[in-house]
Order: C-alpha cells, then sequence, then structure tokens
C-alpha cells in the first residue's frame, strides 16, 4: 500500500510523516502538493501537523480549500482511508469529513507536552492493531486542540463508536486534569461513522522511534498496514 | 543639505563630511537616507567593529567565521551546523509580541540564507522584576510571540534562558539564536557575482512597516524615543520563502542570497555588491510594494520582514520566479549586478541614488571611543564577608532560591513552545543543554545560551569568561563536545566610556575563553545602547554554543535514574559568594567580584565529564551554577522524584559557600557504586578534584554538614517551590 | 463596491477561552465590576456586487463558506455601499 | 450595566498577514471581486458604571490598558446599556 502526505503550504508534520513512513516502517509514501487534483496511487492520504496558511482566521479553515481537498473528500467518500492529525485534523473538520469543530484551548495558550491517550474503540483500521482501554504515551503540541460538539452530536458519535481515542490520566481515567485543552468529553480523537476518516489531535508521528521517547504512536500506523494486507 | 537633516537621521557632521567625499558631491535626501540607516551602530558596527577583529575566529572546523549572515561549523558525513544569535531588544520593549516574533523571524531567515535547514530555535530573555504589571505584560507577550511565530513555521524552540533584574525594567532583552543543517557543498554566502546576473527580490511585498528600524536600534529609550511603525511577523510567508529558497540552492539555481533585515533593500544591495567586488543597477518601480505611491526612499529603507534578495545565473531566472510562484511567493527581478561598484537606483529609468557600494559597507567609519574603567567597581569589588549573617535555618533559604524567577523552572515558558517539531529533539527544554539528533547520521547536537551578567557587571572580562564556560560546561554535561560559539553582545551606550570599558573588557574575556576551550567565534550581534532613561543595563554579553555529540544516544540529562546511585562533586569549592543569586536575594546585596575561573582546570573537567559519559560511567550530570551546590542537587532530584542523602564536610568554609556559593568548575553525578573506581581514574589523570558526597534515594534531599543536619525536604515541597516560582506571579 | 463589517462571537454555549484570560488578566489588574469579556474576530470584506440584495447574499456565502465556522461560531454583519 | 462592543483592527499601514492570507484562499476559491479582507478582533465587555460618562471612559481604560494593543491596532466602540 502506499501513503500519501498532503502538502498544504505552511504544512511542518509533512517532513516528519515522511521519514516516519520511510525510514522506520519502510512503507512506501509520497508527497501530495495541495495544488494536486488527484489522488489516484494512494491508499492512506495523511493530512499533517502544523500550521496550515500559518493557522490564520480559524486553524484549517483556508487549507480546506486547497485544490486538492475535492479529491481527499471524494477518497473519503469511497472509503479510502484519511488520517488528520492536530492541524490535519483541523483541516478535516472545516471540510465537514468529521463532525464538530476544534477551537483555542481551554487555557487560552498553546502547549507541548506528552499526553496519555486511552484507546475507546480498537474497530477502526487506525486502531486495529490496538486494544481497548490501552493507554498510549502521545505529544501534542497545538494552541486549537479544543475539540467541540453540541450534545446531540456526542450522544451519536458515542453510540457509533466514533470516538476512538481520549485523555487520560496514568491510571487510565479519563479526565479534566489529564484533558491538555478542554476538549468535550476529554475527546482526544474521533472517526467518521464509517470508520475510514480518523482525526486526532496529539501526533503519533513524534512518538514512533524509541530514541524519541515513545513508540506508541507506531501502532496507529501499523494498524493502518495491517488493515490494509486484511483487505487484499 | 542643512546640519538638522542629516542630524535629525543620527549623523554627525564628520560623517556628513566624509559621505560628501565618497560622492564627491553633496548626497540627496535618498542617498543621505541610506547612509544614514547603513552607519548606524546596528548596520556599521561602528563602535564595535575594531575590538571585535580580537576575537578567536579560526578552527579546523570553521568554515564561515564572522562577516556572512551566520558562521558555519563542519561536523563531519560532509554536514555542517550554520548558528547565529540576534537581538531585537528595542522593538520588543515597544510591542513585545511581535519584536519578539519578528526577532525569531529574522535570524531564521539569517539561517536558511546560508543554505542550511533552521532545526532549532533558542532564546535569551532579560527582564524586569515579575512584580511590576508592564513586565509581566512583556514577558508574556514575548513568549507568545517567540512561540507564535517559532511554533507556526515549524522550527522547535528547544532552549534558552530567562533572568529578571530590575537593570532591565525599562530596557528587556530578546536575543533569538537559529541552528541550521547543511550539506557542506551548499553553502551559500551573500555576495553579488556574475556581471549581468539578474537581481530577484523575492517573498513579501514592501510596505511602509519598520523605516528607521536600524536607527530605532542604536539610539537609548526614553519617553520621548519615537518608534518606528512595527512590524507584523508573517511566520506562514516565512515558510514559504524558506522551502521555496531551500528548493532553489539545493537544485544549485543561486549564486547569491541575502535576507532583508534591518536596512532593508539598502543593507541588502550594498553588502552583497560589495562582499562581491561588485555594484548593482536596482530599478525601483520593479519593487512589488504593499501599498500604492511609495517614493524611492520608503522603498530603500523599509523593513518589511520575510524578503530575500537572490543573485542568480540569467539562464536561471525564469525557473527561480517560477518556484517562487509555485510556492505562492511574488519576486519580481528587480536589478543587475555591475562591475563599476556602484550602486545605481532608479526610479521608471531615472537615477535616483548613485553610491559605491563600499562607502555604505566597508568604507563606514570605524570608531575607537574611549574607555575608562567604571568608578561602581570600587564600590562593589569589596565583599566583607563577616558582614554577611550566616542564615539560621538553610531550608527556607533553599525554598526560597527554587522559587526565584532566575532559578525556578522555565516551563510555564517552554511549554507554550514547540520543542517537539521535526521529531529531533532527544533533550528538550528543562535540561543543561538540549539536544538534537541529525536524521540520517548517528550524531547530535547539544545547544545552549548562557550569561549571567550579574558576573559581567561585577567583572566584566571574568564575568564573560564565565558565560562562555558555563555554556560550555552545559554542553559538556549533556554529552556533548563544545564546537563553537556565536555572541550577543547587549550592553548600554558605546559613547560613555565606562560601557565601552565593559564592552572591551567582556570581548577579551570571552576571547581568552574561547581559545583555551577551544570554541571559536563564528559570528554574532552586537546591541548597544539598551538604556532606559538614562541607565544601562548590565553587561550582557549571551554566548550561543554548540555541541557536537558522535553518537546522540550517547546524551545524558541533570536527573538522578536510581536509587542507591552515588552522587559524586567534581570541583574544588570556595569561599565565593561574590555576585550569587543567594547573595542578592537573601542578603539584598549586588556585590563582591564574582567566582575565579580557572580556565585551564575547566578544560579538564569537560574531557573528564565527557569521557565519564562516553563510557557509560554515569547516570546523570549536572553542573553547578546560580544556587550553586543545595540548588543543583535539588534540581536533580525533580525529574523522576527521587531524594537524596547529601553528606558535606565543611573544612574552613561558610556553610552558606558550601551550599550557595557559586565557585565555578564543578559538576555533580550520579552512577552505580561499581563504576566508581574507573571515574576515580579519569579524575586522576585529569587532577579534577572527585568527592563523593551522598547517595540518591527516598523521597527527600538530606543534606548533612559536618554530621549536622543542614537540608531536610520532601523532593515533592522542594519541587513546587521551584515550579511555582514563575506562574505564581501571573494571572 | 461593498464593505461588510463582520462580529463573530463564539456561541453562548460555548466556553470562551479568551475571555475567560481577559477577565482574569483584568481582575488581576484590580478591575472589579468588570462581569465578562467575550473575545471574537471582526472582518471587514470590502467586494463587488451589483446591489444590496446580491451583497448580502455574497457575505452569507462567504461568511458560511469561509469566514465562519458556524459549528462553534455566530455572526452577525453589517453592510455599508463605499466608493469603488 | 453596560455592554461595549469593541471593534479592533490593525492601523492601516501595518501588515495583516490573515486578511492577506483569506485574500489569496477566496482568490482561490474563485472568487473574484473580492477586493481586501482585513482580520481584527471584536469583544463584548459587559461592567458597571454609574452614567454614560463614567462607561465611556472605563472602555477607554480597558481598551488602552489591556484590551487594544494600541501601538499597532486602532478600535472603535459602541456602548449599550443593559439589564444587570
Ligand atoms: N526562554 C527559554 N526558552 C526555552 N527554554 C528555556 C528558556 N529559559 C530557560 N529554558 C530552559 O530551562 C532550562 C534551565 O535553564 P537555566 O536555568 O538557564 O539552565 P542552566 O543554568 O543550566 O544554563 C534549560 O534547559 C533551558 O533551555
Ligand atoms: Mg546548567
Amino acid at each position: 500500500m502506499k501513503f500519501g502526505v498532503i502538502v498544504f503550504p505552511g504544512s511542518s508534520g509533512d517532513l516528519d510523516l515522511y521519514h516516519l513512513i520511510k525510514d522506520v516502517l519502510e512503507a512506501p509514501v509520497d508527497y501530495i502538493w495541495h495544488e494536486d487534483t488527484s489522488v489516484q496511487g494512494f491508499d492512506c492520504l495523511i493530512l499533517p501537523g502544523g500550521s496550515s496558511y500559518g493557522s490564520y482566521l480559524r486553524g484549517g479553515a483556508l487549507a480546506r480549500h486547497s485544490p486538492v481537498m475535492a479529491a481527499v473528500t471524494a477518497f473519503a467518500h469511497r472509503g479510502g482511508l484519511v488520517l488528520g492529525i492536530a492541524d490535519g485534523f483541523q483541516v478535516l473538520t472545516e471540510a465537514g469529513l468529521l463532525p464538530g469543530a476544534l477551537y483555542t484551548n481551554a487555557g487560552g495558550r498553546f502547549h507541548c507536552h506528552s499526553t496519555t491517550l486511552r484507546v475507546e474503540n480498537p474497530d477502526t483500521p487506525f486502531t486495529r492493531n490496538l486494544h481497548r482501554n490501552q493507554l498510549l504515551s502521545i505529544p501534542f503540541a497545538h494552541g486549537e486542540g479544543n475539540y467541540f460538539v453540541d450534545p446531540a452530536t456526542l450522544q451519536q458519535l458515542e453510540e457509533n463508536g466514533q470516538i476512538v481515542f481520549r485523555y487520560a490520566d496514568e491510571r487510565g481515567q479519563p479526565s479534566m486534569e489529564a484533558n491538555p485543552n478542554g476538549s468535550v468529553s476529554n475527546i482526544a480523537g474521533v472517526c467518521n461513522k464509517t470508520r475510514n476518516v480518523l482525526g486526532m489531535m496529539p501526533q503519533p508521528e513524534r512518538a514512533g522511534e524509541a530514541v524519541l521517547g515513545s513508540t506508541d504512536g507506531l501502532a496507529i500506523f501499523l494498524s493502518i498496514l495491517k488493515y490494509w494486507e486484511g483487505r487484499q | 543639505m542643512r546640519p538638522e537633516d542629516w542630524r535629525k537621521l543620527g549623523l554627525r557632521d564628520d560623517e556628513y563630511d566624509r559621505i560628501k567625499e565618497a560622492l564627491g558631491r553633496e548626497p540627496n535626501h535618498l542617498e543621505l537616507g541610506m547612509f544614514s540607516v547603513m552607519w548606524s551602530e546596528h548596520c556599521s558596527y561602528k563602535h564595535s567593529k575594531a575590538v571585535l577583529k580580537t576575537f578567536p575566529t579560526t578552527g579546523p572546523r570553521v568554515l564561515q567565521g564572522p562577516g556572512e549572515n551566520a558562521g558555519v561549523v563542519e561536523i563531519g558525513d560532509g554536514l555542517a551546523v550554520c548558528f547565529k544569535i540576534e537581538s531585537h531588544n528595542h522593538p520588543s520593549a515597544v510591542e513585545p509580541y511581535q519584536g519578539a516574533a519578528t526577532g525569531a523571524g529574522g535570524i531564521i531567515r539569517d539561517i536558511f540564507t546560508m543554505g542550511a535547514r533552521p532545526i532549532a530555535l533558542l532564546n535569551s530573555l532579560r527582564f524586569g522584576p515579575l512584580t511590576d504589571e508592564r513586565v509581566r505584560y512583556l514577558f508574556a507577550q514575548v513568549v507568545a510571540g517567540i512561540a507564535g511565530y517559532g511554533n507556526r513555521i515549524g522550527i522547535p524552540t528547544v532552549g534558552g534562558e530567562i533572568y529578571f533584574d530590575p537593570c532591565y525594567q525599562g530596557n528587556p532583552l530578546v536575543n533569538a539564536m537559529c541552528v541550521g543543517l547543511l550539506k557542506t557543498d551548499q553553502l551559500r554566502l551573500g555576495k553579488a557575482t556574475g556581471i549581468g546576473n539578474p537581481v530577484i527580490l523575492a517573498g513579501a511585498r514592501t510596505g511602509r512597516d519598520g523605516m528607521g528600524g536600524a536607527s530605532f536600534a542604536s539610539v537609548e529609550l526614553s519617553e520621548e524615543t519615537q518608534a518606528p511603525d512595527i512590524q507584523v511577523g508573517d511566520p506562514f510567508t516565512e515558510k514559504l520563502l524558506l522551502e521555496a529558497c531551500l528548493e532553489l540552492i539545493g537544485r544549485g539555481d543561486v549564486e547569491g542570497i541575502q535576507d532583508l533585515g534591518a536596512a532593508g533593500l539598502t543593507c541588502a544591495v550594498s553588502e552583497m555588491a560589495s562582499r562581491g567586488g561588485t555594484g548593482m543597477e536596482i530599478e525601483l518601480a520593479k519593487v512589488p510594494c504593499r501599498e500604492e505611491g511609495m517614493t524611492p526612499y520608503e522603498i530603500m529603507l523599509s523593513e518589511s520582514q520575510e524578503r530575500m534578495l537572490l543573485v542568480v545565473a540569467p539562464e536561471k531566472e525564469a525557473k527561480v520566479h517560477a518556484v517562487f510562484k509555485r510556492w505562492g511567493l511574488t519576486s519580481a527581478t528587480i536589478g543587475r549586478v555591475t562591475e563599476d561598484g556602484m550602486l545605481r537606483i532608479r526610479m521608471h529609468g531615472a537615477v535616483v541614488a548613485e553610491i559605491p557600494a563600499r562607502s555604505l559597507t566597508e568604507d563606514a567609519p570605524v570608531y575607537h571611543p574611549e574607555a575608562k574603567e567604571p568608578t561602581y567597581l570600587k564600590s562593589t569589588a569589596d565583599l566583607p564577608l563577616a558582614a554577611i549573617a550566616e542564615p539560621a535555618d538553610y531550608d527556607s533559604v533553599l525554598l526560597k532560591l527554587l522559587a526565584s524567577p532566575n532559578l525556578a523552572s522555565k516551563e510555564w515558558v517552554w511549554r507554550q513552545f514547540d520543542y517537539l517539531a521535526r521529531t529531533s529533539t532527544l533533550v528538550g527544554p528543562g535540561s543543561d543543554a538540549a539536544v538534537i539528533r541529525i536524521r540520517g547520521t548517528k550524531k547530535g547536537l547539544a545547544l545552549t545560551a548562557d550569561c549571567n551578567s550579574r558576573y559581567v557587571y561585577l567583572d566584566p572580562y571574568e564575568g564573560a569568561k564565565i558565560a562562555v564556560a558555563e555554556a560550555a560546561r552545559n554542553i559538556v554535561c549533556s554529552g556533548g563536545e563544545p564546537l563553537a560559539i556565536t555572541d550577543g553582545l547587549n550592553f548600554g551606550s558605546p559613547e560613555k566610556p565606562e560601557i565601552y570599558w565593559q564592552f572591551r573588557q567582556a570581548v577579551a574575556g570571552i576571547s581568552e575563553a574561547c581559545r583555551v576551550l577551544e570554541t571559536p567565534v563564528t559570528g554574532g550581534n552586537v546591541s548597544f545602547y539598551n538604556e532606559a532613561n538614562g541607565e544601562a543595563i548590565y553587561p550582557t554579553p549571551i554566548i550561543g554554543m554548540v555541541g557536537l555529540l558522535e553518537d546522540a544516544t550517547q546524551y545524558c540529562t541533570p536527573s538522578f535514574k536510581a536509587a542507591g546511585d552515588l552522587v559524586v562533586l567534581l570541583g574544588e569549592t570556595y569561599d565565593e559568594l561574590g555576585g550569587s543569586e543567594y547573595l542578592a536575594l537573601i542578603h539584598g546585596r549586588v556585590q563582591g567580584k564574582p567566582p575565579a575561573l580557572d580556565l585551564a582546570k575547566e578544560k579538564a573537567l569537560h574531557r573528564t565529564v565527557l569521557a565519564a559519559i562516553r563510557q557509560g560511567l554515569v547516570r546523570s550530570a549536572h553542573d553547578l551554577s546560580e544556587g550553586g551546590l543545595a540548588v543543583a542537587v535539588a534540581e536533580c532530584t525533580f525529574g523522576n522524584q527521587l531524594g537524596a542523602v547529601v553528606e558535606l564536610a565543611r573544612g574552613d568554609l561558610r556553610t552558606d559557600s558550601l551550599l550557595f556559593g557559586e565557585s565555578q568548575s564543578r559538576v555533580v553525578l550520579s552512577l552505580p557504586p561499581e563504576k566508581l573506581p574507573a571515574l576515580q581514574t579519569l579524575a586522576a589523570q585529569e587532577k579534577v578534584p572527585l568527592r563523593v558526597i551522598g547517595r540518591t534515594g527516598g523521597d527527600r534531599l538530606q543534606i548533612f554538614v559536618d554530621g549536622n543536619r543542614s537540608i531536610d525536604r520532601s523532593v515533592a515541597e522542594l519541587h513546587t517551590a521551584w515550579q511555582e516560582g514563575i506562574p505564581c506571579h501571573l494571572p | 463596491m461593498w464593505r461588510a463589517e463582520i462580529k463573530v462571537l463564539l456561541k453562548p454555549s460555548i466556553l470562551d477561552p479568551q475571555g475567560q484570560a481577559a477577565e482574569k488578566a483584568l481582575a488581576t489588574m484590580g478591575y472589579t465590576g468588570v462581569d465578562r469579556v467575550r473575545v471574537g474576530k471582526y472582518l471587514e470584506v470590502t467586494f463587488n456586487a451589483p446591489d444590496r440584495t446580491a451583497a448580502e447574499a455574497k457575505v452569507q456565502e462567504l461568511c458560511n463558506r469561509l469566514l465562519v465556522n458556524t459549528v462553534i461560531e455566530d455572526y452577525t454583519y453589517h453592510l455599508v455601499e463605499v466608493a469603488p
């Protein structure tokens, strides 16, 4: 399978994802330019972290209108795998591929730190190497990661198993203290109804090598590879 | 021209005569403006040039010393590191968020101009006391500005330093350092070569912002100082510019390149031409402007950010424009390289300025101001130790020191920085030096910025030496071999003999330390006129240092790692309280001589510690600096909440010197007991004093002096005091 | 030419972190009697439209498609005809 | 109680990176005829004051001391009396 990393103007996580997939996972990967109108030949698209368009206006708001997004949307509607990380998550909510919206962290400031995530749903292409309630140590770095959905939508997300990760304390309990940005119901990652599109604020590509302190992020990429193998 | 015309622009009468001589006629208004910005202190270094020449600037690894946009040192594997520090003090005093942001933006451009990909940012900050409302505002906004720029452009901010002292109340310091990585064959210089080659201006459009910024940096701040129009940083545009320029340089499409900073286009064209021994013809009507009706004067002097000037071969011109366009940037060919050494600036064809390029740069005036030993040194030099009562309660002294914003954890600050971008940060902020790996190699870099300006104030020569030694010690404790430095020299007005004396002494001190420690000076920045209402800041020569780890995984951090390890002190402790944080905080005195520094002993300590780390003997290493032994050991307990029992013998020292004195060339290590003999052998070879002073374990820090319990507190309590030292002052 | 002056605020049901931060800061500065601060965005967009009805439609489209995220934000606007 | 509705924009001569980026985005989205976008802040502050004159003075003080950065921003405001 082949990964495609979208390069929006201002993206910076693209370089890190490319490195992880190519040098650590040794899987095929290529960049996709924001002006491309086709994503043909790719099996999983990743919208990277960083600050597309400088995070101006709202994170993801301007990138969402890049020419490539029409192709990304069509790809997602066909069931293709799409992973949005941090800024990429914002792009996906802005584009309506994921429910809700992300806004200013509850503390009002950017924060960079490690977080503990609890796996809420291992039954997605992105989490099948994980088990329910497994804890992952994955860093986050953002100023607008405060996830919001209205109560009715939240209930639907719960019912459909669309909540994939929650922020948790060391004992594995989701809690406001462990939640770095105030997101509703301590949500760190959600998928769409059909579970082929995932958005998450913490950045798994930053926890992909032992020398960086954690390899917990790798599980997400390995899940994708395994899912793909199963499909062949 | 009338005298007030040039005086208004900050030019002296004799400088005006020089200009007439250089031109062989009277200058017009635009030419006078160009001279005024290029001959400002900020651009011409007229008061510092002669002294800076005394720095040691060569070494086997140095590819590029001072004089270019940044220094470059080789690290093997065909790679080199490019780094530099720069000040943005006055803009930050006026508009802290944008001042700090554009400071970061400016230094990042200096790095990618050289063909290097920026991989890390550091900063060095000075403010008045946090008890002041305006200071809190400046502090929070400067931090937010650095974060706002660095985080958005995707370069990790991995380290820095911050001090608070009343001397910075009206004139804060904001110095930013950037480190980049390049293949040695991709090094590019800011030279205009190739007669007839097109000159291209790329990036943001030129606006009316920042006019006269260079001159603003070159005057003291006072109620009446007229600030120029503030520049707003645009990290998004800079990111695009960075990628476009590196793409072009990588493909070999660029002959010469230079960023536009202070003095804008004037500086870029004159420096590129004079470095290349050439001239330039520029057509200002071709410059993409943000506003209509901009005059030649405005275009030439604008300091709009995020712009680059490139010289390319004619056959590459179209391709270069295409690359900028692809990255969504404007670019325009605005002129050609000429051979006559003249800058010929035209507007719609008519010549509006005609100046020999060199007269603006190399031939700028050089001054040798008078220097005089400051009188304050007479009153500060003496520290009658007998008059200083030893405290009754060392626990509370330690808690106060840990909570002093100067020593307290800076986590409130660096949590706002994305220190993990580029997934290469092995040791982020909060350690002695940051360590980042170099992907594709086994290597790593250790990075730090240091200066204890109170020492420099009390003895500019020794204090500056200590700044270099401390930086090197931080690098070494992290497992790196010190390679080279960049220096950010922040001083008051050089026209005051006492300040100039401080400056000369500091440069001499840095030079001596760099010679002995074999860390040449590859570049830096001088910021004079750091005064508010006639009062100068402490002389603050910040040392930015880069070290190399051949094996990045062999880094070391300060935290104790395992219970039952031995705690070892390397180095000797003396009755040295002069200039210490203890003396200032507890006794309210800024007095005495800074601790003595023997550079040969310092170097021997470095060899010992590095060998110990490389041989895997030690589990932690931490240098002793402000707050002395007690604070250093306390800091070692925080990372893993692992306590220690320390037993010290006082000998003929005072107890406060023993616990809180800041004697130099000391490091505290922890290691498993079985590794001690090997460490002792190393230390003995280098004649470095070694004492086993305790053992790790438990959840308390206990320090016994001659068997008496002097300090006994839970790690948690000490840690909280240290953690809350800064946030407790903020809303 | 028209100029739309657009005020954007987080929906009342959504906690406003920036407003809260400003409230806190004002309190530490000694301001009592400040009840609430809300922080939003103010946008001015100058554009072409043949008449007011078309202009109205255009502003709303720009807001809904780009300028405002209606999941979390509400907006109001005011249209002014300006000389080209 | 009073509510001040405060519009804040960067001074005209100062670069507005957000506005510029939004303009570019609108152009790629195919919106022609959008001349200029400026992005600023909108604040609503509810506070106590005995009368309009005192309220005016207070808003200006709050703006100058905290809410607006008058070095780079201009503001205008509108005061509404509201039920406590
Ligand atoms: N402004 C800052 N930005 C980023 N990191 C900082 C800043 N100030 C301090 N730090 C980090 O906090 C740690 C302690 O700083 P400092 O007390 O100056 O250390 P040292 O005494 O070892 O030089 C260092 O790792 C430093 O990088
Ligand atoms: Mg240190």
